[in-house]
């Protein structure tokens, strides 16, 4: 009774070398991109001001000079300064810090309940997904922004409501595109195998389908971080946010931005020029990743 | 049809609600923060704030079924007026956005597509990627200091003086039309690239190509047919995203419209304004996707037609 | 420095201006609608005297009361029954003539604290409505709670809701005519969007010189800047420096300068740890270097404070009071002698408006180089007066809180709601007998000099107690063109224009 | 249809065409040295299984390889022109007169948002005819490929018409103007079996009617068979073996044509005569290059000489050609397995494992129900297959499923495990009950969670079904995954590393994990390529001898069914056509259905030739004919009676069961009625 070789490979060395090498070669890819050499360096910088920015600029970011208020660029203020005669340049470096922070978490905390939103709607359907799906269809009936401004209007503007705000108005978006992947998969043979062997459904939607809809929650975190600063950075620029003086780009254009038409522009171009590369930065990540993941 | 109508109830619901968590008092909102509380207590009551939420949402939905947007606590007037103004206002800028970019947009995402991975691809793509990203405040100050400060060729009030001729406002939308342009733009632009490069690898252009058929009428007849149908209907849904835009916008320039109207009432706690505000954005957004989606199936005709017989 | 600047409230450049025409101001949207009896805003105000008049009038440089719709006025004794002879023949826009009826009602309403008026602040143990009264169709009879000696200040211009309506008026629906007895008759007005007025030809004054007045509102000011250097309006009224400085350099404006009583009060809590200690408090305001904050601030349009409500332009001031300066090195002794060396965190609560949030991260910066850390609670308007009463207010509860004062003709508000016992905007929460009582003597004294003795004992307590830290008064600032002159502005917001036009 | 009788130049002269696709920066070689002519009027036969090259070859034949796709060497004539000195507008001019091209899946190859008459008008407009005529011309055009109301469908959008009548648009489009080469690559691949058959008629007959020289391209070597006069075989981008069909399939000189044609289960094959034979290990991955011959490392002839040299294509004689050095020897190539059956098969006990009555499930679906399965009594004894053949829809998976209790089955179907109650769903049945089910799905690739290696993929199974932990899984599971001959090196290795046969065992060795009664094969077979397709023949019926296990087999190749099954069952729309022995389901008499299938079968053995053909389409379950189901297509219908009577499952022979109204001697009697002509299509 055993007149059948084994299937043997000649090939299998080359098939052998393991799961590793599958993620290996997609980050060699991505370091391969252009795009998102580019972005990196440009997030790396910002990572690195937003943990040392403090200390790193010229001067303290809280520390005025009444005597040189609104000062323009020069050799001891690159940046100029501001209408407290704070240097504009340290207070740029220092203000990556909050906004990279509240968008991370607020990023982390949409992505895992939008994974869970989409895993449960996509994979139970029925009346659970009718219902939250008009319910999720409701809140994104309204922009992001005034979503977050009514919400924030009622519980009052920190960094922490902002956080959650911005984190749960994400929960619904990422959990669209998650339940549209999951739907994709869950009709795939394997989960009808999973059940055929008596799987239940928390099993099967956490360990037989996320696995498979990594790729598409780790887009969705890269794009959305980066729409998590634009948020951020514009509910900040509305003054829904971080609390003065810390040093934050939002707020300090939203408080200088009157000044412009007086001709002190570097108040506010160096940090709108901050948000620009920062999220520029991110999003050309997030497009590499994209262009990797999704093949 | 009916979902939208179901999404518009529970998007009252939760406006309500949000508006009756809002911590502050009508009667205080309305008297200010020095009047005497007995005098708030009687006003309240003569509102009909202290009622339960129930009945207050009833008479509220009520109200609005009948067109009555409730009064305004600061303004202490109707605020149909103020939302239809408003939004009137707000119209006439997202038409100036909109009427700058979709165009341009859709051209350059085409043309992106047709020179796929070729450098002006590449630079079409960052410019969207770049305009996509980039929020509107940011933008805006960028384009300020440009064109308001250092160059002086447009003017940083939306607002153009009463009376002024068509050409005047349309000239004073132009800057903050810009910032809610180019997230538009980067959006649109990109789509239209998806859909046309999707739509350039698709077999149905093959067949057209082996056909024979000059390039010029593959990528009219065929590819744009099929890749712009799709694009056409987002912009509609994009609706939405420009009302984000305009709350920014709008403060940034000083324009009287919807967005505006909803920032300052969240910020001075005139709710029934709020909730106002906010219900028209939503109404807005719903009848563009309706729009969209009757118009994608008109378009369509997998759609138009079903399926085979 | 610039020429331009001219420091009289009425900008008389030289030629007399032209009768005819239209003038265009810039105003701020009116936050609420306008309700003479609930108006508390700038906006707000503006409107009401465009066609409202008062029974006296405030002169907004020499701070002296001025006959308007009342000739003259006398008081009794101790100045506890006040008697006004009204002018005659005061026709209000309707075709009505004026009499004492219309006077008092006007007044009963406004002080009746069941209908909330914004004028209780004043007339709250001053007036009630049983006390107003008319001998005579000309003659209107004040009898107050308490003896006032500047009585006619109280009820003059600077008391803003106090315009004089006919009898009957429905204050809610005002609106709708602006019934008054002004130089300018309502056309139109449109809530948000602006108002305008045509002259009214049977004004008592005389002549009225602009044909039109053409109020456009603004939600902010760079918008009316913008619109005055485009040549869309002529004048804007009230403005503060910052965002405006490119209009402040330039010789093609006119800036409208009034000193005033408007100042910012930086209370602590007395009755709780670690402002108990009147040292902490005293070191608190020895870390401000005045003259900086004014220069970066205002410029120079800003005086200096004294940690008192005594504005230098009150006639009362005892100047020789000596002024508070920066001084670190005592402040630090203060501190260690309060025990508190190693220093303390604290919150502090205000609001955003005007230069506030600029003075609030100053005072954070200057309690940091003695130690204490303060953490700012920049709130919207709204959140931070919060109810107005004590325990339901980040203005009334905070540790420590910094809150807006407009300009008033006399200290006597600023005495008593946020510093005696029963004041009820009394946010440090200082009770003093002797304060309580010097300010009753205050209020009653009816010749300068007594009251002038009287400002200097409180002057000196309150520099020793420190229950405020009041850094600076600064300028009511408006803008015109270059070429309008004949506008009356005070530094409270209001505008007179029947004088007005271009040269 | 002499080739040779036709002067002129050739109509495709392919001279060591070499194409590279550009990937992650390098050139990775996937044709190499192809040449071949195809005569005019002639047809020639590109065959191999995927991967090998077969649509780059076209492609770069109309110059449209993808954007990473450059030919590297060699040139390409077509009707006397080559390709690489034409210019733009000569090229253009090439594709609307010379060449055209039909390609797999005729819904993607056609506008989705043009109407018919205006694609297929267009194709004359290019031609430069006005547009008027160029209409007219269209509809001409539908008419000969035999579509019954051109005009309507020229009115019609893509999306409204079956596969097979999209097919013919293209077919329409593509000889419009009579191209002097027809390149079909794989045309009928994903079309039902009797479809597929029309559309082959219909290109056979037209060619006829126009003298245009074929390009067909197929991994169905019965098809190429049917199709082609020439037939080249491609294996890893390089032209094997070349020579006239009947020739190569009859007398193959390549080890790998060899082999490829001893896979497969020829007519009349049963798995008790032997193993198949297999190819062992793989097709090299793309753009490995070798020295030798590309076939050298599978193949059973090696010799040292076949590393080191490659070989060129030898003349052999009568226009044949074999990349071989030993093409002399080739058909001597050793088997891979011995035919030999090492013991008898155990004797089958005679009692009922799964028994199902009534069986029937309704879909409800966008506001209609659809019948998906009506009125299904079946039978099923330990250790025996069950072979379920039908059409696409015919609803051979929902029969599966059901069983299976993945769907749950209308009211009234009962089913009995060994005597005991079957509930509907697998939540309410026994763990015993659900372990003895299980099921080996069709795409190895959906059915395998590509996240899991294969050790937790099979390991999962044994804990979860078979109940084992620790030492005793971890015994089991090598156990396990030897016996369906899975070296254990690919235990921790994940799916996507897998090629499609060791996927598919993977699969198979889960469905073992719980020792199960009954597995459920649907399509086991069909996402893979012959040669693998034989191994795991082999190794079901390996584990089939070894554990007794029931199969219940579906396929809808004909061949393959008849190998493994003992009984079959035939379905139509849901309903049981016949059921019965292999052996008397597929030689008459048997039902009119079950003849149609069988005859649409290209077969490459040859011989035999078209019977009967089915008219139209299969009607839609949601609204299923009335009386017979089979009426409205059925070849031989025999009045009212069948439009209006559903006719019983009469068992007419013991064990074999008919449902048709025609009586069993008359049904052989026709049947055995040499070939009547039928018209293609309708
Ligand atoms: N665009 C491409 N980029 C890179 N490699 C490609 C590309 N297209 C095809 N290939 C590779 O080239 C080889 C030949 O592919 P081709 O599609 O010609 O095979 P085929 O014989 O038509 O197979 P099938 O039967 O699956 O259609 C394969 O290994 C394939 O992976
Ligand atoms: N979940 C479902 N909802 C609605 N209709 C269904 C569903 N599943 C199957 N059907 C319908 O039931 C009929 C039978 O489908 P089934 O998948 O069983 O066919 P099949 O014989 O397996 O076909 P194939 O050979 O294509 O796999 C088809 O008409 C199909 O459209
Ligand atoms: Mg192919
Ligand atoms: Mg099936």
């Amino acid at each position: 009774m055993n007149a059948l070789p084994a299937a043997e490979a000649p090939a299998a060395g080359a098939i052998d070398a393991g799961a590793g090498q599958a993620r290996r070669e997609l980050l060699r890819e991505l370091l391969h991109s252009k795009t998102f050499a580019v972005g990196g360096v440009i997030v790396a910088f910002w990572c690195f001001c937003a943990i040392f920015g403090y200390h790193i600029g010229p001067y303290g970011p809280f520390d005025q000079d009444l005597n040189s208020v609104n000062a323009a660029p020069s050799s001891a203020h690159w940046f100029g300064t501001d209408q407290l005669g704070r240097d504009v340049f340290s207070r740029v470096i220092a203000g990556a810090r909050t906004v990279l922070v509240v968008s991370l978490v607020a990023t982390l905390l949409g992505t895992v309940l939008g994974t869970i939103l989409g895993l449960v709607t996509g994979y139970l359907r029925g009346w659970v997904d009718e219902t939250i799906s008009r319910f999720i269809d409701a809140v994104l009936s309204l922009p992001l922004i005034v979503t977050a401004i009514l919400v924030i209007a009622a519980l009052g503007p920190s960094n922490v409501t902002l956080t959650i705000t911005i984190g749960l108005i994400f929960a619904p978006l990422i959990g669209r595109t998650v339940r549209t992947a999951v739907i994709q998969e869950r009709e795939l043979d394997y989960v009808t195998a999973a059940r055929l062997r008596g799987e239940n459904g928390v099993y099967i939607m956490f360990a037989e389908l996320l696995p498979n809809v990594m790729a598409p929650v780790m887009v969705e975190f890269t794009v959305r971080l980066g729409y998590a600063i634009f948020t951020a950075a514009t509910l900040s620029f509305l003054n829904f946010g971080i609390q003065l003086p810390t040093p934050d780009w939002g707020l300090d254009i939203s408080q200088n931005f009157s000044e412009i038409t007086a001709g002190y522009w570097w108040e506010v171009l160096f940090p709108a020029a901050a948000i620009a590369t920062l999220v520029i930065g991110i999003n050309l990540v997030a497009d590499a990743v994209e262009g990797v993941l999704d093949r | 049809m009916g979902l939208a109508l179901i999404t518009l109830w529970i998007l009252s619901v939760i406006v309500f609600l949000a508006g009756q968590l809002l911590p502050g008092d009508p009667g205080r909102a309305i008297l200010g923060p020095l009047a005497e509380q007995r005098a708030v207590t009687t006003l309240d009551h003569q509102l009909g704030v202290d009622k339960p939420l129930i009945t207050q949402y009833w008479n509220w939905l009520t109200g609005i079924l009948h067109g009555d947007l409730g009064t305004s606590y600061t303004y202490q007037q109707p605020i149909r007026p103020f939302i239809t103004t408003a939004l009137w206002n707000s119209l006439k800028l997202a038409a100036v956005a909109f009427l700058m970019c979709v165009p341009l947009a859709i051209l350059a995402g085409v043309l992106a597509a047709l020179n796929v991975g070729s450098w002006k691809d590449r630079s079409i793509s960052v410019v969207g990627l770049s305009a996509l990203a980039l929020p509107e405040f940011v933008s805006g100050v960028f384009l300020a200091i440009i064109f308001g400060i250092w160059l002086n060729v447009l003017p940083l009030d939306a607002t153009p003086p009463p009376g002024a001729s068509p050409a005047t406002v349309v000239y004073h939308l132009i800057l903050p039309a810009i910032p809610l342009t180019l997230v538009l733009f980067g959006y649109i632009m990109r789509m239209a690239r998806a859909g046309t490069v999707a739509a350039l690898e698709a077999d149905y252009t093959r067949t057209a190509v082996l056909k024979g058929l000059p390039r010029s009428t593959v990528v009219r007849r065929h590819v744009l047919r099929n890749s712009l149908l799709p694009t056409i209907t987002v912009v509609a849904t994009q609706v939405g995203y420009l009302i984000g835009g305009l709350v920014v916008v709008e403060n940034m320039f000083h324009y009287q419209g919807i967005g505006a109207l909803v920032f300052t009432a969240a910020n001075s706690k005139d709710f029934p304004m709020l909730e106002a505000g906010v219900l028209t954005i939503g109404v807005v957004y719903l009848l563009a996707t309706l729009v969209a989606d009757i118009s994608y199936t008109l378009l369509n005709p997998r759609l138009r037609l079903g399926g085979a017989e | 420095n610039s020429s331009s600047s001219s420091s009289s409230s009425s900008s008389t450049a030289g030629s007399a201006p032209k009768a005819g025409g239209t003038l265009r101001i810039a105003g701020v949207v009116p936050a609420a609608a306008i309700n003479p009896l609930t108006v508390a805003d700038e906006g707000g105000l503006t409107m009401l005297c465009q066609t409202g008049e008062f029974l006296v009038f405030d002169d907004p440089t020499t701070f002296l009361v001025k006959p308007m719709l009342a000739t003259s006025w006398k008081a009794n004794g101790d100045g506890s029954v006040w008697t006004f002879t009204l002018r005659p023949n005061v026709k209000f826009s309707n075709g009505q003539t004026m009499t004492s009826k219309d006077v008092v009602y006007s007044f009963k309403q406004q002080s009746d604290p069941k209908n909330a008026s914004n004028a209780l602040s004043v007339f709250t143990g001053l007036l009630t409505p049983s006390g107003v009264s008319a001998p005579d169709d000309h003659t209107v009879e004040f009898k107050l709670e308490a003896p006032t000696g500047n009585f006619p200040w109280l009820i003059s211009s600077d008391n803003y809701n106090m315009i004089i309506v006919p009898d009957g008026t429905d204050f809610s629906t005002w609106e709708k005519t602006f019934i008054g007895t002004g130089p300018f008759i309502l056309t139109k007005y449109t809530a948000k969007v602006g108002a305008t007025f045509h002259k009214n030809p049977n004004w008592w004054g005389g002549q009225v010189l602009p044909d039109t007045l053409q109020h456009i509102f603004y939600p902010t000011q760079q918008p009316q800047i913008l619109a005055l250097q485009s040549g869309s309006v002529d004048i804007v009224n009230l403005i503060v420096l910052q965002g405006a400085q490119a209009i402040f350099n330039n010789p093609d404006y006119n800036i409208l300068v009034n000193h005033s009583s408007q100042h910012r009060q930086l209370s602590m809590r007395c009755d709780k740890a670690p402002f108990t200690d009147k040292r902490v408090r005293q070191a608190m305001a020895l870390t401000l270097n005045r003259p900086e904050i004014i220069k970066a601030l205002f410029q120079q349009y800003g005086q200096l404070g004294n940690d008192s409500p005594f504005a230098p332009i009150f006639p009362s001031t005892d100047k020789s009071v000596p002024q508070r300066h920066e001084d670190i090195a005592m402040a630090k002794q203060l501190m260690s002698d309060a025990g508190q060396s190693g220093g303390f965190s604290t919150d502090l609560y205000t609001e955003v408006y005007q230069e506030i949030p600029q003075y609030a991260q100053i005072i954070k910066q200057a309690g940091a180089q003695i130690g204490i850390n303060i953490n700012l609670h920049v709130e919207s308007q709204t959140a931070y007066y919060g109810k107005a009463t004590y325990g339901n207010s980040d203005w009334l509860d905070g540790a420590m809180s910094l809150v807006d004062y407009g300009h008033r003709g006399v200290p006597n508000v600023f005495l008593n709601a946020p510093l005696t016992s029963a004041g009820t905007w009394n946010a440090a929460h200082f009770k003093n007998p002797t304060y309580d009582s010097l300010y009753k003597q205050y209020v009653a004294a009816v010749d300068l000099s007594t009251q002038r003795q009287l400002a200097g004992k409180i002057q000196r307590l309150l520099l020793d107690e420190t229950p405020l830290i009041i850094a600076y008064f600064f300028d009511g600032l408006s803008a015109t063109k270059k070429a309008v002159s004949g506008a009356v502005t005070t530094a409270m917001g209001q505008i007179f224009l029947s004088g007005a036009g271009t040269v | 249809m002499s080739a040779e009788a036709v002067p002129a130049p050739d109509a495709l002269d392919v001279r060591d065409l070499d194409i590279a696709y550009r990937v992650r920066g390098s050139d990775r070689s996937a044709v190499r040295g192809v040449s071949f002519r195809i005569g005019r009027g002639e047809s020639f036969g590109l065959v191999g299984e995927s991967g090998c090259g077969k649509s780059t070859v076209a492609l770069a034949l109309v110059d449209y390889l993808p954007r990473n796709g450059r030919v590297t060497g060699g040139s390409v004539v077509i009707d006397g022109r080559d390709l690489r000195s034409l210019s733009k507008g000569e090229l253009r001019r090439l594709r609307s007169r010379t060449v055209s091209m039909v390609y797999q899946d005729p819904s993607r190859a056609l506008n989705p948002s043009l109407r018919i008459g205006r694609q297929v008008a267009e194709v004359f407009e290019v031609a430069g005819l006005a547009r008027a005529e160029a209409v007219d011309r269209a509809e001409q055009a539908l008419a000969r490929v035999r579509i019954s109301d051109p005009g309507g469908v020229m009115g019609r959008y893509p999306h409204q018409l079956s596969g097979g009548m999209q097919q013919r648009v293209v077919i329409a489009m593509a000889l419009a103007v009579e191209p002097a080469l027809l390149i079909l690559d794989e045309p009928t691949t994903g079309l039902d079996a009797t479809v597929e058959a029309e559309v082959l008629d219909l290109v056979a007959a037209l060619r006829e009617e126009i003298s245009t020289s074929l390009l067909f391209i197929s991994h169905n070597l019965g098809v190429i068979a049917k199709m082609c006069d020439r037939v080249g075989v491609l294996y890893a981008g390089e032209l094997v073996e070349e020579g006239r069909a009947r020739e190569v399939f009859d007398d193959p000189r390549h080890p790998y044509t060899v082999g490829l044609l001893r896979c497969i289960p020829r007519r009349g094959r049963l798995k008790d005569a032997g193993w198949l034979d297999t190819i062992p290990g793989f097709l090299p991955s793309p753009g490995t290059q070798s020295a030798g011959c590309v076939f050298a490392d599978r193949c059973g002839l090696v010799e040292d000489r076949c590393l080191a040299e490659h070989p060129p294509l030898y003349p052999i004689g009568g226009g044949r050609g074999s990349r071989c050095h030993f093409h002399e020897r080739a058909a001597s190539l050793p088997r891979a397995i011995p035919r030999d059956l090492a013991e008898p098969a155990p004797a089958e006990p005679g009692a009922t494992l799964l028994e199902a009555r009534n069986l029937g499930k309704t879909f409800s679906f966008g506001g209609s129900d659809v019948h998906a399965l009506s009125g299904v009594d079946l039978e099923l004894r330990p250790g025996e297959t069950l072979g379920l053949v039908g059409e696409s829809g015919s609803g051979k998976t929902t029969l599966a499923r059901l069983l299976l209790g993945i769907v749950e089955p209308d009211e009234g179907s009962a089913m009995e495990l060994d005597g005991e109650l079957l509930a509907g769903t697998t939540q309410r049945r026994s763990t015993d009950q659900v372990k003895s089910i299980q099921i080996v799905f069709q795409n190895p690739d959906s059915a395998l969670n590509r996240r899991h290696s294969v050790r937790r993929l099979i390991g999962r199974s044994l804990s979860k079904l078979a109940g084992l932990r620790g030492q005793a899984l971890r015994d089991r599971l090598l156990e396990l995954t030897r016996s369906v001959r899975l070296a254990d090196r690919y235990l921790e290795v994940r799916p996507v590393q897998l090629s499609g046969g060791l996927k598919q065992r993977v699969a198979i060795a889960r469905a073992f994990a719980g020792n199960p009664r009954l597995v459920v094969c649907d399509e086991p077979t069909s996402a893979l390529d012959v040669s693998v397709q034989a191994a795991i023949l082999n190794l079901l019926y390996e584990l089939q001898r070894k554990e007794g296990v029931a199969y219940l087999f579906i396929s809808h190749d004909l061949g393959v069914v008849r190998y493994l099954s003992d009984r079959i069952c035939v379905l139509y729309l849901g309903r049981v056509m016949e059921l019965g022995p292999a052996a008397s389901v597929f030689s008459p008499p048997h039902h009119p259905y079950t003849e149609a299938l069988l005859s649409a079968v290209p077969s490459l053995d040859g011989g035999e030739s078209d019977r009967i053909r089915l008219d139209g389409e299969i009607p839609s379950p949601a609204d299923p004919p009335s009386g017979c189901v089979f009426h409205t297509r059925c070849p031989r219908k025999i009045g009212a009676i069948c439009e209006t009577t559903e006719p019983p499952l009469d068992e007419s022979e013991p064990g074999h069961a008919i449902r048709c109204h025609i009586p069993l001697e008359e049904l052989r009697r026709l049947q055995a009625e040499p070939t009547r002509s039928v018209p293609v299509g309708d």
